[in-house]
């Protein structure tokens, strides 16, 4: 594999597709197949053939605005359409180069496009992902050859951290500085491992990336295996995304096909492979620790930190671990530069993040807007507002370790230390609005009884702590609590907070933290109305 | 000087603990001196006064007479002991929480009599939900643990008390001894 | 067994200046020194597991708690290991553990020869301000010589890492997770069926509460022979060098 | 580990068993390749039942109560067979939101299941899921393998009641 292979492979795609007028792109992600769109884009193809018009019809990653789908956008025109039926086919294949059909018109000049900045979903909803030639004509896999050929270990590194990209995992944590640790870590081996164990509820950035450009994070991989000296890389991949594997498994098989993943990658001495491995529904093993150990074929329970993963990881080895988006974000700046990356953002959080905006909100979908936005630009403005006339009462960001951001916060920028500052999280992208129909109480609730259940039962204060945090939370729904129990429930989550193993436990009491500080009229609300006698009597 | 007014009550325990009491034996009578004992299953009195000092329960909360009694007692206490395990922690009375009530009624009264198999219902007092230690009802000030606290250990925590001071009971009690 | 080669490292515990090897942990050095660190999980000669958090003591210059049987000594360190703050969140740990599961005492085979039981008397825990939860779990006496009592268990696996460890037969594991997390023999079958256990009781003694017991004692009876691990451990180490 | 150790036959000439040797032998019967050997047993099979447990156990060269352990840990595992049709509500939290509590709760009245339970006829297996990543169909529950979202509970209802017939 030479460079000029990859531009041969880059013009003949390019070629091909000078060849048609029209292009039709079909999202084919689990949300928009889920509302058929695999039939719709049968349906055009066929539709295309009769009409015998100059028009290909391809599947690509997703475009953004779930709740419309199945969308389809047409170029060069830029048309978006939404909630596309089968039926429809026919029609939009005639209009092509027409007026658009205007009953299914999405219009594409509104703030939810306009004002996103596309770095880690570039090529989402451009390329098939399940071919390589595609992704390889948007300059696919030219930052790998770039680096292997012209550019040592520690310089690739340097690149990473001068562009002063953090973790998207959550915690953010400096990627370069992590990258610099294993590579000075000692070990005769080395690994480097994809986190895709999307956990959160509410989140789907990572699966939207796997299944929409997955040749970006394997690119992303051997870079980085590349930098830190691994030859070996594994995606740990959720069971629950079984279209992501499917795809990454396409991908890899033509990775090394064409010679950039494998033995001897683009003629060089540097060998890297990739292996996927599945998750089985458990949350703790998005924890680095506990997701070693899922790898290893235990059960996911995480062990104290330090050794950090990066000096002692996969099987004792010093192990790099980063996630989906964090990969994502690797080769556009591998390619343009860590400059270019570092002036979009805030001074200490630097280029874009993928959001995940769901809930309450009237445009459902995957967002990428740069770092320091505000949050009410994010709610109102691309986010649409609430619906049915509703009133804002709250934005929920970070999942079950992260908090409920009340609206008198909404002017705040959205970077990793602003959203800790309010008792929220950035983690790793979920964002779920509420209306003024939500309890805040059962929010907390929820959140608790998800950490509950996710909990590993390791540690005392986690797997007995969010227990009887949950008992407490479910008492006060149901109305039966006193100001005692709230006493002992506050008591809990610093007691869980401070002497927890992991990050679950750490981050459990926040949904309670975050909800008690902002709502706690709610909270001493369920304690006036309540009924104390409730809890003695006889079942 | 006026004598310290203590009452002790029995909910729901096997008496273990004012037996243990009984056996401090003559210091009894030293305490007599200082204290004037108002109520208890040992005295005559069936009323439990309006104003009392200090009151040791042993028992744990089992019944919805239980919970009466010792709300009304909190109210007219200045400072409540939980005595011995059953008060302090439900001990053996809570080993029926892991069951339902009726599960339990059934199996004692149903299940295993051999004769007149019939859940009482008359003039008994219902069972709660749960058995419950006596601070999950009401605020308490001292726990005195052990299963019973030996005699040592109540005198101890008496005369403390007497002394105006918080008995640290650390090397003295635990649970179960 | 300390390398010879192993450098020395001094530290602060406590406001105490002591000296350490650089491959001991907080602990083992608090434990030279005569300065107590309550630990429940901890059990010397088996590997550490890091779950009961009693051990957490604060460094100066960390933000978080560390547990000290895995917090290894670095030099200049100041560790305190009993400021007013662990105390505190102790006394929770320990009142988290007694919710959990059916303790009873009065009522237990290890009645005056517990762990848990002398640790909530020497942290001054003398009663659970959260509810308890009196679950409903099973006994397994289908074992000839011994019974588990899983009412008793508080999960500190000491009975899991012995049984892999020392005996290597990995008969115990933990089963499920989180509240519902239990310990079980080979693949949940009757403790008494289990093909690979070798009934050398090892579980038994190391176990910290009556959860595992010897069939044939009565309350305050089963005390706990410990002995043979720190001797193993040492046979161990000798023959491998 | 013993050089002549000869590895265990599986516990019966049924076909499916080839595949859970070929993903053993792809990882060199390499015990950290549990969780793997562990799926294509529940691909093959449907559910994890404890022949094909010891017969992984023994092949792999992990303790019984290891694989157990590993087996009950992973709320994706079942170790009962499930129902013919099965139905995975989504629980996360922007299913929850909009509303996915209810479809669970019609379903429990009108089947009397509840989620990880399977009906008497072994008809139908209720499940529910953290997070199907379908957030944008908010409530989105899984009806036999595939996706649907905007769900109405006695939508739901309807489609099991064809299934149960």
């Amino acid at each position: 594999m030479m460079i000029e292979d990859l531009q041969k492979i880059s013009d003949a795609e390019r070629a091909e597709a000078q060849k048609y007028e029209h292009h039709v792109h079909v999202c084919m992600e689990t949300a928009c197949i889920a509302s058929r769109s695999d039939q719709v884009k049968q349906a055009l193809t066929e539709a295309a053939e009769r009409a015998g018009k100059p028009c290909r019809v391809k599947g690509v990653g997703c475009m953004g605005l779930c709740s419309a789908g199945p969308l389809v956008k047409v170029e060069p025109d830029g048309t978006m359409y939404k909630g596309v039926t089968p039926e429809d086919a026919d029609e939009i294949v005639q209009k092509l180069g027409d007026s658009p059909v205007s009953r299914l018109e999405c219009d594409t000049n509104v703030p939810f496009f306009q004002r996103q900045v596309k770095i880690v979903l570039e090529n989402s909803g451009e390329i098939d992902p399940e071919r390589i030639e595609d992704y390889v004509a948007r300059d696919g896999y030219l930052a790998l050859y770039t680096a292997l050929t012209t550019m040592t270990p520690s310089e690739v590194i340097a690149q990473v951290a001068k562009s002063g990209l953090r973790g998207r995992g959550g915690a953010g944590f400096s990627t370069g500085l992590k990258w610099t640790t294993v590579a000075k870590s000692p070990g005769e081996r080395k690994f480097v491992i994809c986190n895709a164990d999307e956990g959160d509820p509410g989140a789907f950035m990572d699966r939207s990336v796997l299944e929409g450009d997955p040749h970006a994070i394997l690119e992303g991989m051997t870079i980085a295996g590349y930098a830190v000296g691994a030859s070996q890389g594994y995606i740990y991949v959720r069971a629950e995304y079984p279209l992501a594997v499917e795809r990454l498994k396409i991908a890899i098989r033509q990775a090394k096909r064409l010679g950039v993943l494998g033995e001897n990658i683009c003629g060089t001495t540097f060998s890297f492979n990739v292996d996927i491995r599945l998750g089985a529904g458990a949350f703790v093993c998005g924890e680095e620790t506990a997701l070693i150990a899922s790898i290893e074929g235990r059960m996911g329970q995480p062990r104290p930190r330090p050794p950090y993963p990066a000096e002692h990881g996969l099987w004792g080895y010093p192990t790099l671990i980063n996630n989906v988006e964090s990969y994502a974000n690797i080769v556009p700046i591998m390619r343009k530069g860590a400059d270019w990356f570092s002036a979009i953002g805030t001074e200490k959080s630097k280029g874009t993040k993928v959001f995940a905006l769901t809930g309450c909100i009237e445009n459902t979908g995957l967002i990428e807007v740069p770092m320091g936005i505000s949050l009410r630009e994010i709610v109102f403005d691309i986010g649409g507002g609430i619906p049915d006339g509703k009133k804002f009462k709250a934005v929920q960001t970070g999942g079950p370790s992260g908090g409920c951001i009340p609206e008198e916060h909404l002017d705040m920028p959205v970077d990793f230390e602003s959203l800790l500052q309010i008792g929220s999280f950035m983690g790793s992208g979920g964002m779920i609005v509420m209306d003024e129909t939500s309890n805040m109480v059962d929010v907390a609730k929820y959140f608790m009884e998800f950490c509950m259940t996710e909990s590993c039962g390791k540690c005392v204060p986690c797997r007995v702590g969010t227990a009887q945090m949950y008992d407490l939370l479910d008492k006060l729904t149901k109305n039966e609590a006193t100001m005692a129990d709230l006493q002992l429930l506050e008591r809990l989550c610093d007691v869980v907070k401070y002497t927890s193993l992991c990050g679950l436990g750490q981050g459990a009491p926040n949904p309670v933290l975050s909800t008690l500080r902002y709502f706690r009229h709610e909270y001493l609300a369920r304690i006036q109305e309540a009924n104390h006698e409730a809890a003695f009597l006889t079942d | 000087m006026s004598k310290v007014r203590l009452a002790t009550v029995w909910l729901d325990g096997c008496s273990g603990c004012h037996m243990s009491f009984l056996d401090m034996d003559e210091r009894l009578i030293e305490l007599a001196d200082r204290i004037e004992l108002v109520y208890s299953p040992l005295v005559d009195p069936k009323e439990f006064p309006d104003s009392v000092d200090v009151t040791l329960v042993e028992g744990a909360v089992s019944s919805n007479e239980d919970l009466e009694k010792i709300r009304h007692i909190r109210k007219h206490t200045k400072i409540l002991v939980s005595l011995g395990d059953c008060a302090v922690t439900a001990n053996v009375p809570s080993m029926r929480n892991s069951f339902r009530v009726g599960e339990v009624l059934d199996r004692a009264y149903i299940e295993n009599a051999s004769t007149q198999q019939q859940i009482p219902n008359v003039s008994v007092p219902t069972l709660l939900r749960q058995v419950l230690p006596v601070h999950s009802v009401v605020p308490v000030d001292v726990f005195v643990p052990g299963c019973p606290p030996s005699a040592d250990t109540i005198h101890y925590a008496i005369t403390e008390l007497l002394e105006g001071r918080t008995p640290d009971l650390s090397d003295r009690s635990r649970f179960g001894a | 067994m300390k390398q010879p080669s192993s450098r020395i490292k001094t530290l602060k515990i406590d406001g105490q200046d002591v000296g350490a090897h650089e491959d001991e942990t907080v602990l083992e050095v608090a434990r030279e020194n005569g300065i107590f660190i309550p630990t429940l999980c901890e059990l010397e000669g088996l590997s550490p597991h890091g779950g009961c958090r009693l051990c957490l003591v604060e460094v100066k210059g960390i933000n978080k708690l560390l547990p000290a049987c895995v917090t290894y000594v670095e030099e200049g360190m100041e560790v305190t290991t009993n400021s007013t703050r662990l105390q505190e969140y102790r006394r929770t740990i320990l009142e988290l553990i007694f919710s959990e599961g059916n303790h009873i005492c009065s009522v237990c085979v290890a009645n005056g020869h517990c762990d848990l039981q002398s640790l909530a008397q020497k942290l001054g825990m003398y009663h659970v301000s959260v509810p308890y939860r009196h679950p409903r779990r099973s006994v397994d006496a289908s074992h000839e010589r011994f019974a588990l009592d899983r009412n008793r268990c508080i999960l500190c696996t000491r009975c899991v890492r012995v049984c892999d460890e020392i005996e290597g037969a990995h008969t115990w594991d933990v089963s499920g997770r989180g509240i519902e997390a239990h310990i079980v023999t080979d693949l949940n079958q009757p403790w008494g069926e289990s093909e690979t256990c070798t009934s050398c009781g090892k579980c038994v003694n190391v176990c910290p509460t009556g959860a595992l017991f010897e069939k044939g004692k009565a309350v305050a009876e089963m005390a706990k022979k410990r002995g043979f691990l720190p001797y193993l451990t040492l046979m161990r180490e000798k023959r491998t060098r | 580990m013993l050089r002549n150790y000869k590895k265990p036959a599986p516990p019966s000439d049924d076909k499916r068993w080839r595949l859970v040797e070929a993903t053993m032998r792809r990882h060199g019967h390499d015990p950290n390749a549990l969780i793997e050997v562990l799926h294509t047993v529940q691909e093959s099979f449907g559910y994890l039942e404890e022949e094909a447990l010891q017969f992984v156990a023994a092949s792999l060269s992990v303790p019984l109560s290891r694989v157990y352990g590993v087996a009950t840990f992973y709320h994706f595992f079942n170790l009962k067979p499930q129902g013919e049709h099965s139905c995975v509500v989504c629980m996360g939290t922007a299913c929850y939101i909009k509303g996915s509590g209810a479809i669970v709760e019609a379903i429990e009245q009108e089947f009397g299941v509840k989620p990880g339970e399977t009906t008497p006829d072994n008809k139908f297996s209720l499940l529910s899921a953290r997070c199907l990543g379908s957030c944008g169909l908010a409530p989105a529950a899984v009806l036999d393998n595939s996706v649907a979202g905007k769900l109405e509970p006695q939508q739901v209802v309807e489609r099991i009641r064809e299934w149960t017939k």
